[in-house]
C-alpha cells in the first residue's frame, strides 16, 4: 500500500514541481522518491508471513511482489539517470515524460502485487495508458505518432480481450479473487466459461508481452517510439506484464487442461523462430533489438509455461538481467544514432570502440548477455528457463530454444563486429559522465549478477 | 586452494594488464604465465602426498538449491590439463614477443582471460561451471581475432566460428541439463550416476548432444569447416591458444563427462562417433595433402590428429583415455611449435606458400634442425611426445573397433606424407633467391623453439610423470564401467 | 413478465459476445480512426453488459463496481487516443489508418 | 654382468649427442674417432654380454626406467639379454664399428662429415634399442628410430631433391609397414594384455590361449611391418631407391643391419608363428617371390649399388623363406653371414666409387683390379661368399636354407636353387664387368683411379676374413664331423630362444645337397664369365636392349609405375577433389547454406511485418479465434 502511495505521490509531486517552476529539482526528487520506494519495500520484507492484505485484500505485498517492486524501481531509477541526458533539463516536456513514466511505474507495481482481477485490469491500464502517450511523445515525428497510434489501438483491443476474459472468469467463479479462482479450478471441473475466459486472458497478456502471433506491433512500435521510451517499454512494461501473467497463470489459473500448455509451447516456438529469423535480416539495430526483445519474451514465456513448479524468483532474475542489458543497448543506440542523423543501422556502430570505448564495451557486454554467453547473467536467465522446460519434458521446445539462441547470437555478434571494425576519421562521441558511469556500472553488474546468482536464493 | 590461485592469477593479471596500460603489458603477462607454471608444478609435487586434499580441491556453494557449486579439484587428469595451460601460456606469450600489437595491454589481457577460463574448465568438478568456462573462452579469442587479425574476411570468419561453436555447445547444455534434471546437482559424480541410471537409448540421445558440442569444437568431420579459416585468420598467438589449448576443452569434456556418465550411450551409439572420427582422419589428411599453404596444412593436420584423439577417448578404456590425455598435452605443444614455425617463416617471407620456398636448411640449419624434430613429433615418431599419445589412442581404439582403427591408423602413413612434403619443400633442396636471405633466428625465437623441442623429446622419452599422475584418476573415472 | 423470466444469463452472454464480436470486426474492417475508437468502446461495453449480468447472477455487487472502473478507464483511454489522433491528424491531415505504414519489415 | 647392457646403446647415444652439440670446430679425425670409438666400446661390452650368454647364462631383463602406463598396459624401457639379442648385438656393433671406421675415410671430404658420423651413431643407438627392447613396443621405438636415421641418411645430400624423394619414399613405405606392426601390437594386446616378450612367450606364456585365427592375424600384421622394414613384396620398392644415400649407409643400414630387423622380429616371435601354419606360408611365399624378383632384376641392373641393393632384396627374401618354413635359427644364420659379405660388397663398391670419383655405372668401369688390389681381392671374396662356394660363409647359410626347403617344400627348394643360380650369375657379372676387361670410363676417371686409404681398406680386409670364416658358426653336420668341429653351433646356441624345426637329414642327403648347390653356383659363375669376361657382351645404352624380359627386369617389373598409377595418383586426385569440391561445396557448403537459408527465411518472414494496422489486427483476431477453437 505504502508503495502505491509513494509512487503516486511522486508522480504528482513531479507535476507540481513543474507547475511551481522548480524543474531543476525534478530529477533529484525522483531519485529520492524511488530510493524511498526501494527502502520501504525492503522494510516491508516478510510481511506476507503475517497475513496482512491491503486495499481490501486486493493487493498483497508479499516477498515476490516486493522484489518485483524493487526491481522495477531500480530499473526506473537507472532509466531516469540515463534518460536525464536525453531531455533538455528544465523543459516541461521533460517533467511531463518523467511524470508519465512514474504513473506507468505505479501500474507495474500494481501488476506485481494484485490478488484480484479488478486490480489486474487496473494495473494493466495504468501501466499502458501513459506508455501510449510516451510512444507518441515526439509530436512532430510521424514515425513516433504512428508507433503511438498502433500501440494504442492494438493495446486497447488487447485490453478489451483481457477484460472479456476477466468477465467470463468472474461469471464462472463468482469472484474476482485469485484465491477463489484457484479453489474453483482445484475442483477439477472446467466450465466452458472459465476455459474461454482464461484463453482470452492468455491472449490479452500475450499481446502485452508481445509473443507470436500477437507480437506484430512490437517491432514497429519499438522502432518508432523515442529510444528512451523503447528502453522503458522493453524493460518495465514487459517485466510488469510478465509479473502479472506469471501470477495469474502460476497461482490462480492452476491447473488448466493440457491444451493450454500445448498452446503456450506452440506460441513460444513460433515466437522464437519468427523473431530470431526475422532479426537476422534487420539492418536497423533498434528494430533488431525489438525482435530480440520478442525472442526474450518467448524465453520468459517458458517460465509461465512451467509456472506450476517454478519459483517466480527466476523470472525476476531474467527480468532484471534482460532489463539491464536492454537499458544499456537502447541508450547506446540512442547516443550513437543521435549524432548521425538518427541513423541506427549496424554500420553506424563501426569504429565505436575508438569513438567511445565505454559505450562500445558496455554495448558488447549487453549484447553478449542477451545472446546468453556465460559468464554474463543473460546466460543464467536462459539456463533457468531451459532447466524448467526440460523438467516439464518439452524436449522439442528445448531444441528450438537452443537453435534459435544460436541464430540469436548471429545478429548480436554482427553489431559487435561492427563495433570493433576500425573506421577512418571517426570523431569521439561525447556523453555525460553520469551516463558513462552508469553504463560501466551496469555492464559490470551483468557479470557480477552472474557470479552472485546465489543472492537470488534470499528471495 | 591452489585451484583458486591458479584461476586468480591470470584473472588478476588480465585486469591489471588492461588497467595498467600498454607499457610492459607483455612482461606482466609473461610473469603471470610463469607464476602460473610454478604453481602448477607445485601442485604436481603435492599430488598424492598426504593431506594435499585441502590444497588441491575447493568447494563452495554457488546456487545451493540448484546444486551448483564453485567446485574445483586437481585430480590427476586435471593436473595434466592444468599443466597444459600453464606450460603453454608463458611459451605462447613469449613467442608473441616477436610481433608488436596495437593496444597490447588488451591483447595480453584477453589472452590471460582465456587462460583463466581454460584453467577453470580443466579444474572444475561442477558440470555447469564447466559449461560456463567452456563458453566463456570463446569471448576473448573472438575479440583477439576480430580486433587483431589482418585478414580481410575476419568479420565473417569470426562470426562463423563463434556461432558454429556456440551452436554446438548449446546442445551440450541441453544434455547437461537433462542429466541434471535427474541428479538435481551438477556435481560430476552425481551427473555420472544420473547418466548411468538412464536407459540405453536415452543415454544415446544425451550422448548425441554432448558429441555435437565436442565434435564442433575438437573438431570432427563434418563439423570442422569453421576451423581452417579461423586458424588462418587469427593472429598466431591466437591460433596457438586455439589449437594448443582451447580445443582441448572439448576432448577433455569427453573424458570428464561423456565416457564416465554415458557408458551405454557410448557403447551403443558411439560407433557413429567413432566412424566420424576415423573419417575425420582420412578426410583431413586428404585435405592436408592438397594444401599449398603451410598454415592451412597444419590446420588440417591438426584435425587429422584430433580425429584419432576423439576416437581413442570415446573407446572409453584406460589406454584410450590415457592416450587422450597424453595426446592433448603433446598436441598442444606440437601445435604451438608448428604455428610458431609458421610465424617465423611468415615474418621473414611474408607468405607461407610452400612451393615458393626451399633450401632454408642450407641457409639456416639450426632452424631446419629444430623444425625437423617438431615434424617428427607431429608424425608421432617414438621418443617424441606425439608417439606415446597416438599409440595409446590407437591401442584403446583397437579394442573397440579394429577396422576403424586400421582406417584411423592411416594417419601414421598420411601424416608422414604431408608433413615430410611440407618439410622438404620448404627446408630442403637448393635455396632460391627468396630464401637466400632467410634471416637467422633471433635469441628469443631460439629460446622458444628450443624449449618446445626439448619438451617434445622429454615427454616422448619419459612420459611417466604425466602418465603415472593421470593413471589413478583415469582408473577411478572408469571404475564401475565394465569396459 | 413471462418474457423476463425466459431471459437467462446465456442470453446476456450471447448479446455481450455478439457486441464484442461486432466491435472486433469493426476495428478489423474499418479504416477510419474515429469509427475504430467507437468499436473499441463497443467492445468494452459488451464486457460491461456481461459483468452486470454476472453480477446479478451471483448476487454480488463487485462486478458492478468494476463496471464503473471500466468506464473510467475507457474514458481515460479515449482521451489519450483522441489526443494521439489529433497529433497524427496534424501531421498527416488524415484520419485514415491505412496511411500508417511507414514502420514495417 | 647383464647390468652393463644398458651401456651398449648409451655409448652411441653419447657419441651422437657429443658430435651434434659439441662437435663444432673439432677436427674430422677426432670426430671420426669419437664416433667409431663409441661403437667400439659398445662392441666390447657386447662381447662381454655375448660371452655370458654363450656360457649359458639365463635371459635377463634390465630395466632402465618406466615408460608408459595406462590401466593394465605397462611398458618400461627395459633391455632383454638373451642369446638372440646377444648375437645380434655382436654383429651389429662389430660391423657397425668397421663401417664407422670406413666412413672416416669415405666421407672425409664431405662438408657434412660431422652430421654423417652423428647420424650413424644415432642409427646404431636405435638399432641396439630395437634388438635389446624387452617388448614389442620398445622394439618399435628402435624400429621407427632406425627408419628415421635411414630417412636422414638417404637424404643426406639434401640439396638434390632426388635424394629427398628417395628418403621420403623409404620413410612412407616403411610407415605403411609400421601401421601393420602397430595394429599387430594392438591385436596382441587386446588378446593377451601384454606386449612383453617375457610375459608373452616365457614366464606367463600369455600367447598360449590365442585362437589360431587370431595368431594368424597377429602374425600377418606383424609380418606387414617386417615387409616394410625388410623390403619384401609389395613394400620392397624403397630399398633400391635408398641407394641415394652415401655408400657406408647402404652397407650398414640397407644391407647389414636395419633391413634384417624384420627377420629379427619374426624370429623373436617364433613362438607365435609356430602356432599358425598360414602366416608362415604367407611369409614363405612373400619371401620366395621377393627373392626371385630381386634376383632377376639384379641380373640387368647397371648401377653397381643397385645390383647390390636388389641382391639384398633377394637375400632377404631367402631369409624369409627360411622363417616361413619355421627355420628361424637358419634365417638368423643367414642374416649374420649376409651382414658380413654384403657389408663387404657395399664397402667394396664404395671403394670403387670413391676411386672412380663418384661413378656408379658398371658399364663405365672395367679392369679395376690393376688399380685397386685390396678392393679387388676383398670384393672377390665377398662375391664368392654370396655366390655360395664352399667354404665361404654364404655357402653354409644358404645351404642350410636349401636343405630346409628340401625337407619342407620341394617347390621352394627348386625356386631357391633358381635364386642361387641367379645370385652367382649377377654377382659375377658385376665382378667381371667391374674388375676385368678394359677400362670403359673417361680418361679423367682413369687418371684419377687409385686405391682407397687404409682406413677404408682395413674394414674391407676384416670383413673379408669374416666372410670366409663366418659360416663356421653353423657348419653342417657332415662337414662338422669330418673336420672335428662343433656343427650347428648356432642352432644349439639359439635353442630355447627361438623355436627349432625338427629336421632329420641323413648325412648322404646333406652331402648331395651341398654338391648340387655348389654345381649350380659354379654354373652361374661360368655363364657370367662366358658372357661378360670371355665374350664381353654388354649393352652400353639402355635403348640397345631389345628383349622384352630384359626390359621388364631392367624396369623393375614396373612396380614404381604401378604404384604411381594405383596409389599416388588417386590419392592426389582425391585430395584435390576434396579441396576443390567436397569441402567448399558440400561440407562447408551445408554450413554456409544453413546460414543462407536462415537469411532467406528472414527475408520472407519480415514481410509479415507489413506495417499495416489492418493486417496486425487481422493476425490478432485470427490468433484469437484459432486459440479459442483449439481450446
Amino acid at each position: 500500500m505504502k508503495e502505491i502511495v509513494i509512487i503516486s505521490l511522486l508522480g504528482i509531486a513531479v507535476l507540481a514541481l513543474d507547475v511551481l517552476k522548480m524543474r531543476k529539482l525534478v530529477l533529484p526528487v525522483i531519485m529520492l522518491g524511488l530510493l524511498g520506494l526501494i527502502g520501504v519495500s525492503i522494510a516491508d520484507w516478510g510481511l506476507n508471513e503475517t497475513p496482512f492484505a491491503q486495499y481490501g485484500g486486493m493487493l498483497t505485498f508479499d516477498n515476490t511482489a516486493l522484489s518485483f517492486t524493487i526491481v522495477f524501481a531500480s530499473i526506473a531509477l537507472l532509466w531516469f539517470i540515463l534518460a536525464g541526458d536525453n531531455y533538455t533539463a528544465g523543459t516541461s516536456q521533460r517533467t511531463d515524460i518523467f511524470a508519465l513514466v512514474l504513473f506507468s511505474l505505479c501500474g507495474a507495481v500494481v501488476l506485481s502485487a494484485y490478488t484480484n482481477l479488478v486490480m489486474l485490469f487496473l494495473g494493466v491500464e495504468i501501466l499502458s495508458i501513459p506508455v501510449y502517450v510516451l510512444a507518441a511523445s515526439q509530436r512532430k515525428n510521424v514515425l513516433s505518432n504512428e508507433a503511438g497510434f498502433k500501440y494504442f489501438f492494438l493495446g486497447s483491443l488487447a485490453s478489451a480481450v483481457l477484460l472479456f476474459g476477466i468477465s467470463l472468469c468472474y461469471g464462472a467463479v463468482g469472484s474476482f479473487e485469485l484465491k477463489a479462482i484457484q479453489e474453483h479450478l482445484s475442483g477439477g471441473f472446467y466450465s466452458p466459461l472459465i476455459l474461454t475466459g482464461s484463453a482470452l486472458m492468455l491472449i490479452g497478456f500475450a499481446f502485452k508481452i508481445s509473443v507470436a502471433p500477437f507480437h506484430l506491433w512490437a517491432p514497429d512500435v519499438y522502432q518508432g517510439a523515442p529510444t528512451p521510451v523503447t528502453a522503458y517499454m522493453s524493460t518495465i512494461v514487459k517485466g510488469a506484464a510478465f509479473a502479472g501473467m506469471f501470477k495469474l497463470f502460476g497461482s490462480a489459473l492452476q491447473p488448466l487442461p493440457e491444451a493450454y500448455s500445448t498452446a503456450i509451447v506452440f506460441m513460444i516456438a513460433i515466437t522464437l523462430i519468427a523473431s530470431n529469423i526475422t532479426a537476422v535480416v534487420q539492418t536497423d539495430t533498434k528494430r533488431m533489438l525489438a525482435f530480440s526483445s520478442i525472442s526474450h519474451a518467448g524465453f520468459m514465456l517458458g517460465f509461465v509455461l512451467t509456472a506450476s513448479t517454478t519459483s517466480p524468483k527466476y523470472l525476476i532474475y531474467y527480468t532484471l538481467t534482460y532489463s539491464i542489458a536492454s537499458l544499456i543497448s537502447f541508450f547506446v543506440i540512442q547516443h550513437v544514432a543521435a549524432i548521425q542523423n538518427e541513423d541506427a543501422s549496424t554500420d553506424a556502430f563501426k569504429g565505436l570502440i575508438k569513438r567511445s570505448p565505454v559505450m562500445a564495451v558496455s554495448m558488447t557486454v549487453a549484447l553478449l548477455s542477451m545472446a546468453g554467453i556465460p559468464p554474463l547473467s543473460g546466460f543464467l536467465g536462459k539456463y533457468y528457463v531451459i532447466t524448467n522446460v526440460i523438467e516439464h519434458e518439452h524436449m522439442a521446445l528445448v531444441i528450438i530454444m537452443v537453435i534459435t539462441s544460436a541464430i540469436g547470437a548471429f545478429y548480436y555478434l554482427r553489431v559487435i563486429s561492427a563495433i570493433f571494425t576500425p573506421i577512418e576519421n571517426a570523431g569521439r562521441i561525447m556523453v555525460s559522465d553520469s551516463t558513462r558511469r552508469t553504463l560501466a556500472v551496469l555492464s559490470v553488474l551483468l557479470v557480477v549478477v552472474f557470479f552472485a546468482a546465489s543472492l537470488l536464493e534470499l528471495l | 586452494m591452489l585451484t583458486l590461485i591458479l584461476l586468480a592469477i591470470p584473472l588478476f593479471a588480465a585486469v591489471l594488464s588492461m588497467a595498467a596500460g600498454a607499457k610492459n603489458a607483455r612482461n606482466l603477462a609473461l610473469g603471470a604465465g610463469i607464476l602460473e607454471l610454478i604453481i602448477t608444478l607445485g601442485a604436481f609435487f603435492l599430488n598424492g602426498k598426504e593431506g594435499s586434499e585441502t590444497w588441491l580441491t575447493f568447494n563452495r556453494e554457488w546456487i545451493g538449491p540448484l546444486g551448483i557449486s564453485y567446485a574445483f579439484s586437481l585430480d590427476g587428469i586435471s593436473l595434466v590439463m592444468a599443466l597444459l595451460v600453464a606450460l603453454l601460456l608463458p611459451i605462447i606469450i613469449y613467442a608473441s614477443f616477436n610481433r608488436t600489437f596495437k593496444s597490447p595491454h588488451y591483447f595480453y589481457g584477453l589472452m590471460l582471460l582465456m587462460a583463466a577460463s581454460m584453467m577453470g574448465a580443466f579444474t572444475t568438478t561442477d558440470g555447469l561451471l564447466f559449461y560456463v568456462f567452456y563458453e566463456f573462452a570463446l569471448i576473448p579469442i573472438y575479440f583477439m581475432i576480430l580486433y587483431w587479425s589482418e585478414h580481410p574476411n575476419k568479420a565473417k570468419i569470426t562470426l562463423k566460428f563463434f556461432i558454429y561453436t556456440l551452436f554446438g555447445s548449446l546442445f551440450m547444455l541441453v544434455s547437461l541439463l537433462y542429466l541434471y534434471n535427474i541428479s538435481g546437482s551438477f556435481n560430476m559424480q552425481a551427473l555420472y550416476e544420473a547418466g548411468r541410471s538412464l536407459s540405453g537409448s536415452e543415454q544415446g540421445w544425451v550422448f548425441a548432444g554432448f558429441f555435437i558440442a565436442f565434435a564442433v569444437k575438437i573438431p570432427v568431420f563434418p563439423f570442422h569447416s569453421w576451423q581452417p579459416a579461423t586458424y588462418d585468420s587469427a593472429p598466431t598467438a591466437g591460433t596457438m591458444l586455439l589449437a594448443g589449448i582451447m580445443l582441448k576443452m572439448a576432448s577433455y569434456g569427453m573424458v570428464r563427462l561423456v565416457v564416465p556418465a554415458l557408458p551405454e550411450g557410448v557403447a551403443e551409439y558411439g560407433t557413429w562417433a567413432l566412424a566420424l572420427s576415423a573419417i575425420s582422419v582420412l578426410y583431413a589428411s586428404g585435405m592436408a595433402i592438397a594444401q599449398q599453404r603451410y598454415k592451412l596444412l597444419i590446420a588440417w593436420s591438426s584435425i587429422a590428429h584430433l580425429g584419432v584423439l576423439s576416437a581413442g577417448i570415446l573407446s572409453g578404456n584406460a589406454q584410450g583415455i590415457q592416450g587422450g590425455i597424453m595426446e592433448m598435452l603433446s598436441h598442444g605443444i606440437l601445435s604451438v611449435a608448428l604455428f610458431f614455425v609458421y610465424d617465423i617463416i611468415e615474418s621473414r617471407m611474408n607468405h607461407d606458400d610452400m612451393s615458393k620456398m626451399g633450401g632454408i636448411r642450407e641457409v639456416n640449419p639450426l632452424f631446419a634442425f629444430l623444425f625437423f624434430i617438431i615434424v617428427m613429433g607431429s608424425v608421432a615418431l617414438p621418443l617424441t611426445s606425439g608417439f606415446v599419445g597416438e599409440f595409446l589412442l590407437l591401442l584403446g581404439f583397437y579394442q573397440v573397433s579394429p577396422w576403424l582403427t586400421a582406417v584411423a591408423g592411416l594417419t601414421v602413413v598420411l601424416g608422414a606424407v604431408y608433413m615430410l612434403r611440407a618439410f622438404q619443400s620448404m627446408m630442403l633442396g637448393p635455396a632460391n633467391s627468396a630464401t637466400q636471405s632467410f634471416a637467422p633466428l633471433n635469441s628469443h625465437e631460439k629460446t622458444v623453439l628450443t624449449i618446445l623441442v626439448i619438451l617434445i623429446i622429454a615427454l616422448g622419452v619419459y612420459p611417466d610423470p604425466i602418465l603415472s599422475v593421470a593413471n589413478p584418476s583415469v582408473e577411478s573415472l572408469l571404475q564401475g564401467l565394465n569396459r | 413478465m413471462e418474457l423476463y423470466h425466459n431471459i437467462t444469463i446465456n442470453h446476456y452472454l450471447v448479446l455481450a459476445a455478439v457486441l464484442f464480436g461486432m466491435g472486433a470486426l469493426g476495428i478489423l474492417f474499418r479504416r477510419n480512426a474515429i469509427i475504430m475508437f467507437m468499436c473499441i468502446e463497443l467492445m468494452l461495453n459488451a464486457v460491461n453488459i456481461s459483468l452486470v449480468a454476472f453480477s446479478k447472477m451471483w448476487n454480488h455487487t463487485d462486478a458492478q463496481v468494476f463496471v464503473f472502473f471500466i468506464m473510467v478507464v475507457a474514458a481515460a483511454e479515449v482521451a489519450v487516443g483522441l489526443a494521439i489522433l489529433m497529433m497524427l491528424y496534424r501531421n498527416t491531415h488524415s484520419t485514415d489508418t491505412s496511411v500508417l505504414n511507414k514502420l514495417k519489415f | 654382468m647383464e647390468k652393463l647392457v644398458t651401456l651398449i646403446p648409451l655409448f652411441p647415444l653419447a657419441g651422437f649427442l657429443f658430435i651434434t652439440f659439441l662437435g663444432k670446430g673439432l677436427s674430422k679425425n677426432f670426430i671420426g674417432g669419437i664416433g667409431s670409438g663409441a661403437i667400439f666400446l659398445s662392441f666390447v661390452v657386447s662381447i662381454l654380454v655375448f660371452t655370458t650368454q654363450m656360457h649359458g647364462a639365463h635371459p635377463t631383463v634390465v630395466k632402465a626406467f618406466d615408460w608408459i602406463t595406462a590401466g593394465t598396459f605397462d611398458i618400461d624401457i627395459s633391455f632383454l639379454v638373451d642369446p638372440l639379442s646377444a648375437i645380434y648385438l655382436l654383429f651389429i656393433t662389430g660391423v657397425g664399428f668397421l663401417i664407422h671406421l670406413y666412413s672416416i675415410g669415405y666421407m672425409h671430404d664431405d662438408e657434412g662429415f660431422n652430421r654423417f658420423i652423428a647420424y650413424l651413431n644415432l642409427f646404431v643407438f636405435f638399432m641396439l634399442i630395437l634388438i635389446l627392447g624387452d617388448s614389442y613396443l620398445t622394439m618399435f621405438v628402435g624400429w621407427e628410430g632406425v627408419g628415421l636415421c635411414s630417412f636422414m641418411l638417404i637424404g643426406f645430400w639434401y640439396k638434390d631433391m632426388k635424394n629427398n624423394d628417395a628418403a621420403k619414399k623409404a620413410f612412407i613405405v616403411n610407415r605403411i609397414g609400421d601401421l601393420g606392426l602397430i595394429l599387430g601390437m594392438c591385436l596382441l594386446f587386446a588378446y593377451t594384455g601384454t606386449l612383453r616378450y617375457d610375459e608373452l612367450f616365457i614366464s606367463e606364456r600369455a600367447i598360449g590361449g590365442l585362437p589360431t585365427e587370431v595368431a594368424t592375424a597377429i602374425g600377418i600384421l606383424l609380418f606387414i611391418g617386417a615387409m616394410g622394414k625388410s623390403a619384401q613384396i609389395p613394400l620392397h620398392t624403397w630399398l633400391p631407391d635408398a641407394m641415394a644415400g652415401p655408400t657406408p649407409v647402404s652397407a650398414l643400414i640397407h644391407a647389414a643391419t636395419m633391413v634384417t630387423a624384420g627377420i629379427y622380429m619374426v624370429a623373436r616371435s617364433s613362438n607365435l608363428y609356430a602356432m599358425t601354419e598360414s602366416a608362415g606360408d604367407l611369409i614363405m611365399w612373400a619371401g620366395i617371390l621377393t627373392s626371385l624378383l630381386g634376383a632377376t632384376i639384379a641380373l640387368t641392373q647397371n648401377d653397381i649399388k643397385k645390383v647390390l641393393a636388389y641382391s639384398t632384396v633377394s637375400q632377404l627374401g631367402l631369409m624369409f623363406v627360411a622363417l616361413g618354413m619355421g627355420a628361424y635359427s637358419t634365417a638368423v644364420f643367414h642374416v649374420i653371414t649376409h651382414a658380413f659379405f654384403k657389408a663387404l660388397l657395399f664397402l667394396g663398391s664404395g671403394s670403387v666409387i670413391h676411386g672412380m670419383g663418384g661413378e656408379q655405372d658398371i658399364r663405365r668401369m672395367g679392369g679395376l683390379k690393376k688399380h685397386m688390389r685390396t678392393t679387388h681381392l676383398t670384393f672377390l671374396i665377398g662375391t664368392i661368399a654370396i655366390a655360395g662356394i664352399f667354404p665361404f660363409a654364404g655357402f653354409f647359410s644358404k645351404d642350410q636354407i636349401i636343405a630346409v626347403a628340401f625337407e619342407e617344400n620341394k617347390l621352394m627348394f627348386l625356386l631357391s636353387l633358381v635364386v642361387s643360380a641367379c645370385t652367382a650369375f649377377y654377382m659375377f657379372r658385376l665382378y667381371f664387368l667391374t674388375f676385368h676387361g678394359k677400362f670403359r670410363g673417361t680418361h679423367e676417371q682413369e687418371h684419377h683411379l687409385h686405391e682407397s686409404p687404409a682406413v677404408m681398406t682395413l674394414p674391407l680386409v676384416v670383413l673379408a676374413v669374416l666372410s670366409v670364416v663366418g659360416g663356421f658358426i653353423g657348419l653342417p653336420h657332415a662337414v662338422g664331423e669330418s673336420m672335428h668341429m662343433h656343427w650347428h653351433w648356432l642352432d644349439h646356441y639359439l635353442d630355447g630362444t627361438v623355436v627349432m624345426p625338427a629336421l632329420h637329414m641323413d648325412l648322404n642327403t646333406e652331402l648331395m645337397l651341398m654338391g648340387l648347390a655348389t654345381i649350380i653356383a659354379v654354373g652361374g659363375i661360368y655363364l657370367a664369365w662366358l658372357k661378360y669376361s670371355k665374350r664381353g657382351e654388354l649393352a652400353l645404352e639402355d635403348k640397345d636392349i631389345t628383349s622384352a624380359t630384359h626390359k621388364l627386369m631392367l624396369n623393375k617389373y614396373w612396380f614404381d609405375e604401378l604404384y604411381n598409377a594405383i596409389i599416388r595418383k588417386p590419392v592426389d586426385a582425391i585430395s584435390k577433389a576434396l579441396g576443390s569440391f567436397i569441402e567448399p561445396k558440400i561440407v562447408d557448403g551445408l554450413v554456409e547454406g544453413t546460414g543462407a537459408a536462415t537469411d532467406a527465411a528472414g527475408g520472407k518472414l519480415r514481410l509479415l511485418q507489413s506495417g499495416s494496422l489492418f493486417f496486425y489486427i487481422l493476425a490478432f483476431v485470427v490468433g484469437l479465434i484459432a486459440l479459442l477453437l483449439y481450446i
